[in-house]
């Protein structure tokens, strides 16, 4: 992106770039002031926040078990839009998602060194967006408590599940990806719960559970050795998974007949809105932590403008998708995509997605997703801890209705025009919506409360190589795994 | 500290976990209902009618051939005999008073099927299979005891040995009485829709 | 398996590039089995004291293979050997539609191979009563540890205090 | 205690000697002695258990355990072993089911074989021939009789939808005392309808226009009535009454119901007043005027080539349209020059093209679209009062002009139709100049072969008997009298009721000449308008009593209401058309506590004191009553309820208590008894009077009980061999024309500016409303409007646009007195000076599901000078509120260029046989990779083709599909929101002309295709395509993605949002019995869909093994294609080319959405309108 980005230099670094942090920081520094929201009593303002969280949580779970007491029924899906804010939140949520792992494991192959001040809050976010994602299919299934029954295990039944169902690589993309952002950001994290570990001088209790979940790491050099290399191992094979999650998320579908949905451009389509949407959400979550517990001098103002310049590169992709869409639609002749996206010309047919019944989510999606991130040409702006907030906040918001367009308004302009529909969510899709933001954020919040929300090892390394190290041999997790 | 015993003989705990998963499944599958042999309202013996005097099964169990449920006999089959036979003994009056007051006795049903299951009695009994394949030894019991959990796999397994031809020529010789080829028994199906409909 | 303890000089650093320096003067000196422990990843340290190309990438490597193989494998015995049925009319092995689960699988295999591989090379395993060294050693200072070995502890210790070290101590390891 | 005593004391019966000692003890040593038989002897000594329902065994007689004795070790392995068993069934079998065989099991009576038993169709007076087939005793499906003259083997909506009428938890329990609505009061509106259980999501809607169902009244203590002290009373009051009493039914015909009838009114010297809210008054009179006799002719529609409709809907409200629609779908098919053949023409179109075939054509002239304007070539949109003027430009045109027929030159005839030129007409009406010229001469073309259809609400003007004598004057014109019109050899009797005969009743009773009214089948005062002033004549008259099955709007007015029973439930005959006997036979005991009308008659005729119906007890039984099918057995005599396995719990005792139902019972032959009187019930009546009337009067060969058995077993008694012939032509009265040209004179002004001309519609779902309560025809859409769930006014875009009304707003709507306030639908093809409103709908007494649903438009009907004015009233449409929710399945009315209704005209066909399809796709396919990516089906392969010219949008098959696959009604609610359940639905698209379109019938069901891709999308594998190429759906392996609906391009897959069947037949107590019980009812969560009725098949399959021989062609028949009365549907094996599906396959067959390479099994014909070239 920048000259800055480069690979770890051979020589000695020099100043050239600006520094990321404060001049006078300490390693010692940097440990109390990381470790500081754990040895410290909460807060009230994060007991408000946790109390509102719990509290959206708490809707949530209600309306799920009314759900499952009563049916599906009492959410607005029907036929024929049987995919409804469900499959749009699981969606949403996988892609805010994409943000985390996309900025541990390809900023770090990329060695995008400004990356560790944000990755371990990030991954954090990551984990619990596949959470809150993998919730959503389960919900979403009529028989949720056979959801089970979407796994391949042997059974009495000599049943197996179907392997061309995208559904089925969704199980698998979405379970493997849940299972590899957890290794990747606990391995990340055992350093660290190290360091807490050890400055634990007090709490005998704290410090047995911190020692568990630890590892008795020790910090050898053994150790880092191995650790650095297995570290960017991981990094590589997340890589293209994550890819390959979001790619087949949009291939639920890429691969289904639906108008509006068939479309081969899906694939990237997806994973360039996943990093705008997930880098939206790590803006509006970074915004709050650095200032909740007072992290500006690791999270500088240079992450966050770095991050609403990729949010900007990646709404130009989302709309150059938008754009392409409605450009095949025409292009091939189809008249049912032609329907879907433009209608028919010159009649009350017109530009169905802007006139029919999702015209508010088409209309937001356009103005939060190829609009308002334009802001972030100027410079000021990018800079502006308010504005960046307000535009981040929108970007997800035009970004969920994306979903929401492509899920619903596809599906109810479909091939045979008497099988058309007007979807309408109810009150209880919004409840669950909101208890899936709960659930994130208590998980959220429960995660800065106890584990270090900065990578306190990778800051440290980077501070010190920004204070400027010795010449050493270019030695590296990368050198390493390639020589 | 107990976790030093978990850190240290950790491949022995390993050992007791999976022997307690084992026993666990061991003792899950204690729920089957096999075994099952509830007390009925006539303590009628099937070892008496049909092992002791051989009466056939469709004797009594009459129209199985026909139908997918086979016929619990009414009382009137019941007297049929029994108007003449061991009409003293107080239990066989007892059957008398019943038929004669028009009450039903209630049987506890033993076997179930799964729900959704549409079994049919009658191909299985035009492809020769004997009762006691699916109701165990019925002719030694006093009481019916359940012998079988019906399961979805014993079904398919069931059928999956009885079918001998190709795919592609399955039903072809569905639709014809032919119950060997190439000295094979044919084929029983395997599609959903056989059971589930 | 663990090895026999062994005494172990520890010197205490306030800087990476003085334990650098140490660990490279060490093993120039001809000790072996040097060890360092440090809050951060110093790069240059593992050259310093002479430790190998990690196995790593190997372990990822393979177990992707042997992940994505299994789970091709177990994709078609169910869908072409086990109950082959009419799905949407498509072949029994539909290899197209069978590639996201075999490289899933893949993935998965060698993501939890690699962890699992990193947890092992440390010998990591939870202990809720680890006794560090030196607490100071997650925080801000670093330790190069000699074992004693042919040289003795003297040797090490000499070697140590010339390095600068803030504080030097045996350990049994 | 005492229970163990006697066990104590058997055992000591059984065995003397042993019984002080502990026996027990020397059990081995019996044994050793040989004793063996006292040892079995005592081994059966245990009491029967008591069969204590709902108590396991084992519980029931746990007293066992503490003998006198102590306890022997007998009765502790017993007491461990019962113990033990406790345990386990405690902990292992959840609810333990019994297993309840028959005390006499009937011979050849097997728990889940059907049986089918003939009958008559009693949903409405048409009187069509039915099968009803039975399982374990109970009727679960209908299907017509193929035998039966009239409807061959077919059933209407309405006919398919019996079991939710039969089954009606909201059935009157017993007769009541209701005291004019003053005592007690509905027993249904219990919080269970569907509308209650479903709102959990929607609050309510804004401006719902109907006033809610009165709220929940329990029936007030003492007004159950006890059926002798109901006799009395009523016997009572028709003494008090004298000459003066009236007995009041609907249309009742068949010799032995009608005979009944006269014997009753004779006895107690009532008058008997037919009256029927469709009544045929217009047309009688007209026929009367015309040709100086009051008939309702008999219509051969299958004899039309042209059929020209002047307000008329024979398929959707025809008298018996059952039978007008068989004859109307055979004709619209494509047809070889001779004969009927449509299979031949079809493989003919392949070799030969399509020229030199022939098809009927369909003109219309109607203010709103009707069923049969929905299937017309060319419509013309006309007020109601303008109709008659057509009618007599046409004549004019066709005798006076053009000189045609044997009135031409008839001077009275000339100078009766002056003043009618078509010219004039023409300008007048706003129809297209030269109309009625070219229709003229089309009609002579077809003369002997066409028909002028008139008549319908739609047209009951003040000149509707007028519009009929023109009627007439045409067909007889044009020598369709005595060719397709008959009124000599078998005129019908399917509707004999009159509005006049009703209104001049209503005078007596306001005179207070009647002095008792007795009603039967018949709901006055639901369906008379508002100012015939029914419920003040009704005070007038001291006693009023109603016979119903359940307590309707008449019953709330009348003093008492005695439950008569559903047509399933009782004796009966039937005589639809002149000389076609048919008879109703029970199959099934009845469900509540009712009495047959007849029976009831036959009782008050005896506790009047009747000698009548008394008979000499017969020696031997009267002979059973036999099913039809070969192998069949004795209908379901016994005497225990339906047995075989676990009956639910709530429908036990309502099969139950059944039995001690008098009268009704077909076989409760009583047992030889004295030789002495004794009563008759109908059964014996019915007998007798067909062996005296029919027997009798035909002296046949056989013996009577010959005769009886097989009329049973064919359901019918026909002894007219040319009963398909009409009878000869009557000649016409030219002075009925002269009065209808005078009357035509004398029109009404046209509606100012703001007013619209209101015409009333019979609903073709509905009816006249009687079965509202049925969940099954309030939820199958309209088939024009495609709304369901309730009625609406349709006006035209056009004229909405003018009046600033938007669909789904509310209006006022006034006639005279009579005001109402209903949603807006708007509807393509009304005239833009109409407003028309269906009728049928609205009841505010007919159980939980239909009260409340739509609006009554009965009332804006008027009455005035003896005439019932439907049509033609002038009204003002005045908002009212707006945002009405109309529930309507289907999205979207107009095909929007898309491939997939395609239609040609006729003229282009016989051009070019592939006019108006669309070139196959290439096969194009990405999965040849390696594998065997062609699935064959070497056995069969079941397909369909289905002949969008033959579909005339009549639903039966939508109800059919529903009674035969389980599928459950939602509920208006869940139809809003889009979750309706049936899967086959019609889609009905406009084409052609925004105001006046061209339509399209589809029927959309699930096409099966071969490369589904539903399922390749499903995770779970619980929809796969079969070895026969069926696209099967395992309910219990979903779990509810609904991923297959999205991927299905068709969309007929539905999802079970709530637990539909459950919510639907749980509702109430017999409804469940209604169930199919070879389909699985689908549970909350799973996705269902069509599957070409799997259980049809897999019948087929083995009854065809059993037999040793291969499925025959029609062996396997579906729901919807069976009860298809226009055969639109055939069903076959596509692997045989002589197959009827097959050979139907003709060069104008597309698949839909063929593109898609989804390879449907399913292929349509498209639709041909047979315009001619001036218009195509």
């Amino acid at each position: 992106m920048s000259t800055r980005t480069v690979a770890a230099p051979a020589r000695p670094a020099p100043l050239e770039e600006p520094p990321l942090y404060r001049p006078d920081l300490t390693l010692t520094q940097v440990n109390r002031d990381i470790l500081a929201p754990i040895f410290q009593r909460p807060t009230k303002a994060w007991w408000a926040c946790f109390a509102c969280a719990v509290g959206a949580l708490a809707i949530g779970a209600g309306i799920v078990t009314y759900q499952l007491l009563v049916g599906m029924g009492i959410i607005g899906i029907q036929w024929p839009s049987m995919w409804g804010t469900y499959i749009t939140n699981f969606v949403f949520w996988i892609g805010i998602g994409h943000a985390g792992t996309l900025i541990s494991a390809i900023l770090f192959l990329f060695r995008q060194r400004w990356r560790t001040a944000i990755n371990r809050s990030a991954e954090a976010m990551t984990i619990f967006a596949v959470i809150c994602a993998g919730m959503f299919p389960l919900l979403h299934v009529g028989r949720t408590l056979l959801a089970y029954w979407l796994f391949p295990y042997p059974n009495q039944r000599h049943l197996w599940v179907n392997f061309r169902s995208p559904l089925i690589w969704d199980v698998f993309a979405v379970s493997t990806y849940a299972t590899i952002s957890l290794l990747f950001w606990y391995q990340g994290m055992i350093p660290d719960l190290a360091t807490v570990r050890d400055a634990i001088l007090k709490r005998p209790l704290a410090k047995k559970i911190y020692g568990i979940v630890s590892l008795g790491w020790k910090g050898t050099a053994r150790d880092w050795h191995h650790y650095e290399a297995g570290y960017a191992m991981l990094a590589a094979i997340a890589t293209p998974l994550v890819l390959s999650v979001h790619s087949n998320v949009s291939m639920d579908f890429a691969t289904a007949t639906a108008p509006g949905w068939h479309s081969t451009i899906f694939p990237p389509y997806f994973v360039a809105g996943a990093i705008f949407s997930g880098f939206a959400m790590v803006v509006t979550l970074t915004v709050i932590v650095r200032v909740v517990f007072k992290l500006e001098d690791y999270i500088t103002m240079d992450h966050m403008e770095l991050m609403n310049k990729i949010i900007l590169v990646t709404s130009l992709m989302v709309a150059y998708a938008y754009a392409t869409e409605m450009f095949m639609a025409w292009y091939t002749g189809n008249p049912y995509e032609q329907y879907r996206f433009y209608g028919i010309p010159f009649s009350s047919h017109f530009w169905p997605a802007f006139t029919g019944p999702t015209a508010m989510g088409g209309y937001v999606m356009l103005v939060c997703n190829c609009a308002v991130p334009w802001l972030f040409w100027f410079r000021k702006i990018r800079r502006s801890v308010p504005a960046m907030f307000i535009i981040s906040l929108l970007v997800n918001l035009g970004m969920w209705f994306e979903r929401y367009v492509i899920i619903v308004s596809s599906q109810s302009r479909q091939f045979l025009p008497s099988s058309w529909g007007n979807y309408r969510p109810t009150r209880f899709d919004y409840g669950v919506l909101l208890g899936s933001f709960g659930l994130f954020f208590t998980l959220f919040l429960l995660f800065c409360r106890f584990v270090p929300v900065v990578a306190v090892a990778e800051i440290k390394h980077s501070l010190r190589k920004q204070i400027g190290e010795p010449p050493a041999s270019p030695a590296g997790a990368l050198e390493n795994v390639h020589a | 500290m107990n976790l030093r015993i978990v850190r240290e003989q950790w491949r022995i705990l390993l050992i007791v976990v999976i022997l307690l998963v084992l026993a666990g499944w061991k003792f899950l599958s204690a729920f089957t209902n096999i075994g099952y042999s509830p007390e009925q309202p006539i303590p009628f013996s099937h070892r008496l009618h049909a092992g002791i005097n051989h009466i056939p099964c469709q004797y009594c169990h009459a129209g199985v051939e026909r139908a997918s449920q086979s016929p619990i006999p009414g009382l009137n089959v019941c007297m049929g005999c029994h108007s003449v036979v061991d009409n003293q003994r107080p239990v066989i009056q007892e059957i008398a008073k019943a038929y004669n007051s028009n009450q039903p006795f209630h049987w506890v049903r033993v076997y179930h099927l799964p729900e959704f299951v549409k079994f049919r009695h009658s191909p299985h009994i035009d492809a020769g299979i004997a009762c006691q394949t699916c109701h165990g030894p019925v002719e030694s019991m006093d009481q019916i005891v359940e012998t079988h959990q019906f399961a979805m796999g014993e079904c398919i397994d069931c059928h999956r040995q009885q079918n001998f031809l190709p795919p592609a020529a399955e039903r072809i010789h569905r639709d014809y009485q032919l119950s060997t080829f190439h000295g094979h028994p044919v084929n029983a199906p395997t599609d959903c829709n056989t059971c589930h409909s | 398996m663990p090895k026999a303890k062994q005494p172990t000089a520890v010197g205490i650093f306030r800087d990476p590039e003085s334990l650098v320096h140490a660990g490279e003067t060490a093993r120039r000196r001809g000790f072996r089995d040097l060890d360092a422990i440090t809050p951060y990843p110093v790069h240059g340290l593992a050259e310093a004291l002479g430790l190998k190309v990690s196995w790593m990438p190997r372990v990822t490597k393979t177990c992707f293979f042997v992940g994505a193989g299994l789970g091709y494998s177990f994709e078609y015995w169910t869908m072409a050997i086990a109950w082959p049925l009419n799905i949407a009319g498509k072949p029994f092995n539909s290899v197209p539609a069978f590639m996201p689960v075999t490289f899933e699988c893949g993935i998965l295999l060698a993501g939890i191979c690699t962890f699992l591989a990193v947890l092992a090379a440390g010998r990591l395993r939870p202990a809720p009563n680890f006794k560090p060294i030196d607490p100071r050693l997650t925080n801000d200072h670093f330790a190069l540890l000699i074992p004693h070995g042919v040289e003795g502890g003297a040797a090490a210790h000499a070697l140590l205090r010339q390095a600068h070290a803030l504080e030097v101590f045996d350990v049994e390891r | 205690m005492s229970q163990l005593k006697t066990g104590t004391k058997d055992q000591g019966a059984g065995a003397p000697g042993a019984a002080g000692a502990a026996p027990a003890v020397w059990t081995t040593l019996a044994e050793y002695e040989g004793r063996v038989e006292e040892l079995r002897g005592r081994e059966f000594k245990s009491d029967p258990r008591p069969a204590a329902p709902g108590l396991p065994p084992i519980l029931g007689q746990a007293p066992a355990a503490a003998a006198p004795g102590g306890m022997d070790r007998r009765n502790f392995m017993k007491w461990s072993t019962a113990a033990l068993a406790l345990a386990t069934a405690a902990c292992s079998r959840k609810p333990v089911h019994y297993l309840v065989p028959y005390t006499n099991q009937p011979e050849n009576l097997l728990p889940g074989v059907s049986e089918y038993y003939a009958s008559t169709c009693r949903e409405c007076a048409a009187g069509c021939g039915i099968l009803v087939k039975t399982r374990d005793g109970r009727p679960i499906k209908v299907e017509g009789n193929p035998l039966h003259p009239l409807n061959r083997g077919t059933v209407c909506a309405r006919g398919q939808g019996v079991f939710l009428n039969l089954y009606d938890p909201d059935r009157l329990p017993g007769p009541v005392r209701v005291q004019r609505g003053r005592a007690g009061s509905p027993i249904f509106n219990r919080k269970n309808s569907i509308h209650d259980l479903y709102d959990v999501q929607l609050g309510p809607l804004p401006g719902v226009p109907n006033t809610p169902p009165p709220g929940p009244v329990e029936l007030a203590a003492g007004a159950r009535l006890d059926w002798n002290e109901a006799d009395q009373e009523i016997v009572a009051a028709l003494r008090r009454a004298g000459k003066s009493g009236v007995l009041l039914t609907g249309t009742v015909h068949g010799p032995a119901r009608t005979q009944l009838i006269a014997d009753f009114c004779a006895f107690y010297g009532l008058r008997h007043v037919v009256y029927d809210a469709f009544n045929p008054d217009a047309l009688t009179a007209g026929q009367a005027a015309s040709y100086g006799k009051a008939e309702v002719p008999r219509y051969f529609f299958d004899r039309v080539e042209m059929l020209v409709t002047f307000g008329g809907d024979p398929l959707g409200a025809g008298i018996s349209r059952q039978e007008y629609a068989r004859g109307f779908g055979q004709q619209r098919k494509l047809r070889p020059a001779q004969g009927n053949d449509f299979i031949a023409a079809s493989e003919a179109a392949r070799q030969h093209g399509y020229a030199g075939q022939r098809m009927s054509r369909v003109v219309a002239f109607e203010p709103a679209m009707s069923q049969t304007g929905l299937n017309a070539d060319t419509r013309y949109l006309l007020r109601p009062e303008q109709l008659l003027e057509a009618a007599l430009g046409l004549a004019h045109q066709l005798v006076v002009i053009d000189k045609r027929s044997a009135y031409a030159g008839n001077g009275a005839v000339t100078a009766a139709l002056a003043g009618f030129a078509p010219a004039a007409v023409e300008t007048r009406l706003q129809l297209p100049a030269g109309t009625l010229a070219g229709l003229a001469a089309e009609l002579w073309a077809h003369r002997g072969e066409s028909l002028i259809f008139a008549g319908g609400p739609a047209a009951a003007t003040a000149t509707a008997a007028e519009l009929e004598m023109v009627a007439s004057f045409l067909n007889s014109a044009l020598e369709n009298e005595g060719a397709t019109v008959d009124g000599t050899r078998s005129p019908s009797q399917q509707a004999q009721g009159s509005h006049q005969a009703m209104f001049a009743l209503l005078d007596d009773m306001r005179a207070g000449r009647v002095g008792a009214l007795l009603i039967h089948g018949t709901n006055p005062a639901y369906t008379l308008p508002a100012n015939a002033g029914f419920e003040a004549a009704l005070a007038k008259v001291p006693f009023v009593a109603t016979f119903a099955e359940r307590l309707d709007e008449t019953g709330r007015l009348s003093d008492l209401v005695l439950t008569s029973l559903h047509g399933m439930e009782s004796w009966g005959d039937a005589e639809p058309q002149q000389g076609l006997y048919s008879l109703i036979q029970p199959t099934i005991l009845p469900l509540f506590d009712g009495r047959s009308f007849e029976d009831s008659l036959i009782a008050l005729a005896r506790a009047g004191g009747s000698k009548q119906f008394e008979m000499v007890v017969p020696t031997p039984p009267p002979p059973e009553p036999a099913p039809v099918v070969p192998g069949g057995a004795t209908p379901p005599s016994g005497t225990t309820p339906a047995a075989g396995t676990t009956p639910p719990a709530g429908t036990t005792p309502a099969a139950g208590a059944a039995a001690p139902a008098p009268g009704a019972k077909p076989a409760a032959a009583p047992p030889p008894a004295p030789p002495k009187m004794q009563p008759m019930t109908f059964h014996d009546y019915l007998q007798a009077v067909w062996k005296k009337e029919i027997y009798g009067r035909y002296s046949l060969a056989g013996s009577w009980e010959d005769f009886w058995t097989g009329a049973l077993r064919q359901g019918f008694f026909d002894p007219d061999p040319n009963r398909l012939q009409p009878g000869s032509a009557r000649t016409y009265n030219p002075a009925a024309l002269a009065a209808a040209a005078q009357a035509a004179r004398r029109a009404p002004a046209p509606p100012a500016d703001g007013e619209l001309a209101l015409a009333l519609a019979a609903s073709p779902m509905t009816g006249d409303g009687w079965c509202n309560n049925n969940g099954f025809l309030l939820e199958t859409p309209d088939p024009v409007a495609k709304v369901c769930w309730d009625n609406f006014v349709s006006i035209s875009p056009g004229t909405a646009k003018k009046l600033g009304l938007a669909h789904g707003d509310l209006v006022e709507i006034a006639v005279g007195e009579a005001r109402l306030r209903a949603p807006i639908h708007l509807q393509p093809g009304v005239h833009p000076q109409v407003a028309a409103l269906a009728l049928g709908w609205g009841r505010t007494s007919v159980g939980a599901i239909g009260n409340g649903v739509g609006v009554n438009a009965f009332p804006l009907a008027q009455a005035r000078a003896g005439q019932w004015i439907g049509a033609g009233a002038r009204v003002r449409l005045v908002k009212a509120g707006s945002g009405y929710n109309l529930a309507e399945p289907q999205g979207n009315n107009y095909l929007h260029g898309r491939a997939i209704a395609l239609q040609t005209t006729f003229a282009a066909l016989a051009a070019n046989p592939t006019a108006g399809n669309v070139p196959p796709p290439p096969d194009e396919n990405i999965w040849h990779n390696g594998g065997p990516s062609d699935h064959s089906y070497p056995g069969h392969h079941w397909g369909m083709t289905i002949d969008l010219n033959a579909c005339i949008g009549c639903n039966a098959c939508i109800v059919a599909c529903h009674a035969e696959n389980n599928v459950p009604v939602v509920g208006r609610e869940q139809v809003q929101v889009g979750r309706e359940m049936s899967w086959i639905r019609i889609d009905r698209y406009y084409t052609g002309e925004f105001e006046n379109p061209d339509v399209i019938n589809e029927p959309m069901l699930c096409q099966q295709c071969a490369n589904a891709s539903c399922e390749s999308v499903c995770p779970v594998i619980a929809t796969i395509t079969d070895a026969e190429g069926i696209n099967v759906q395992v309910y219990n392996r979903c779990v509810g993605t609904r991923f297959c609906s999205n991927n299905c391009p068709y969309k007929v897959r539905r999802f079970n949002f709530y637990d539909y069947a459950g919510i639907q037949y749980q509702r109430g107590a017999p409804l469940e019995l209604a169930l199919n019980p070879d389909v699985t009812v689908r549970s909350r969560g799973v996705m269902e869909k069509c599957n070409f009725c799997l259980q049809r098949i897999n019948d087929a399959h083995l009854k065809a093994q059993k037999l040793g021989v291969p499925i025959p062609d029609g062996g396997i028949q579906t729901a919807c294609q069976q009860t298809c009365p226009t055969e639109a549907i055939y069903f076959g094996d596509m692997n045989d080319p002589k197959s009827r599906m097959m050979r139907a396959r003709a060069p104008r067959g597309f698949e839909v959405l063929a593109d898609m390479n989804n390879q449907p099994t399913i292929t349509y014909l498209l639709k041909v309108r047979n315009v001619p070239e001036r218009q195509a």
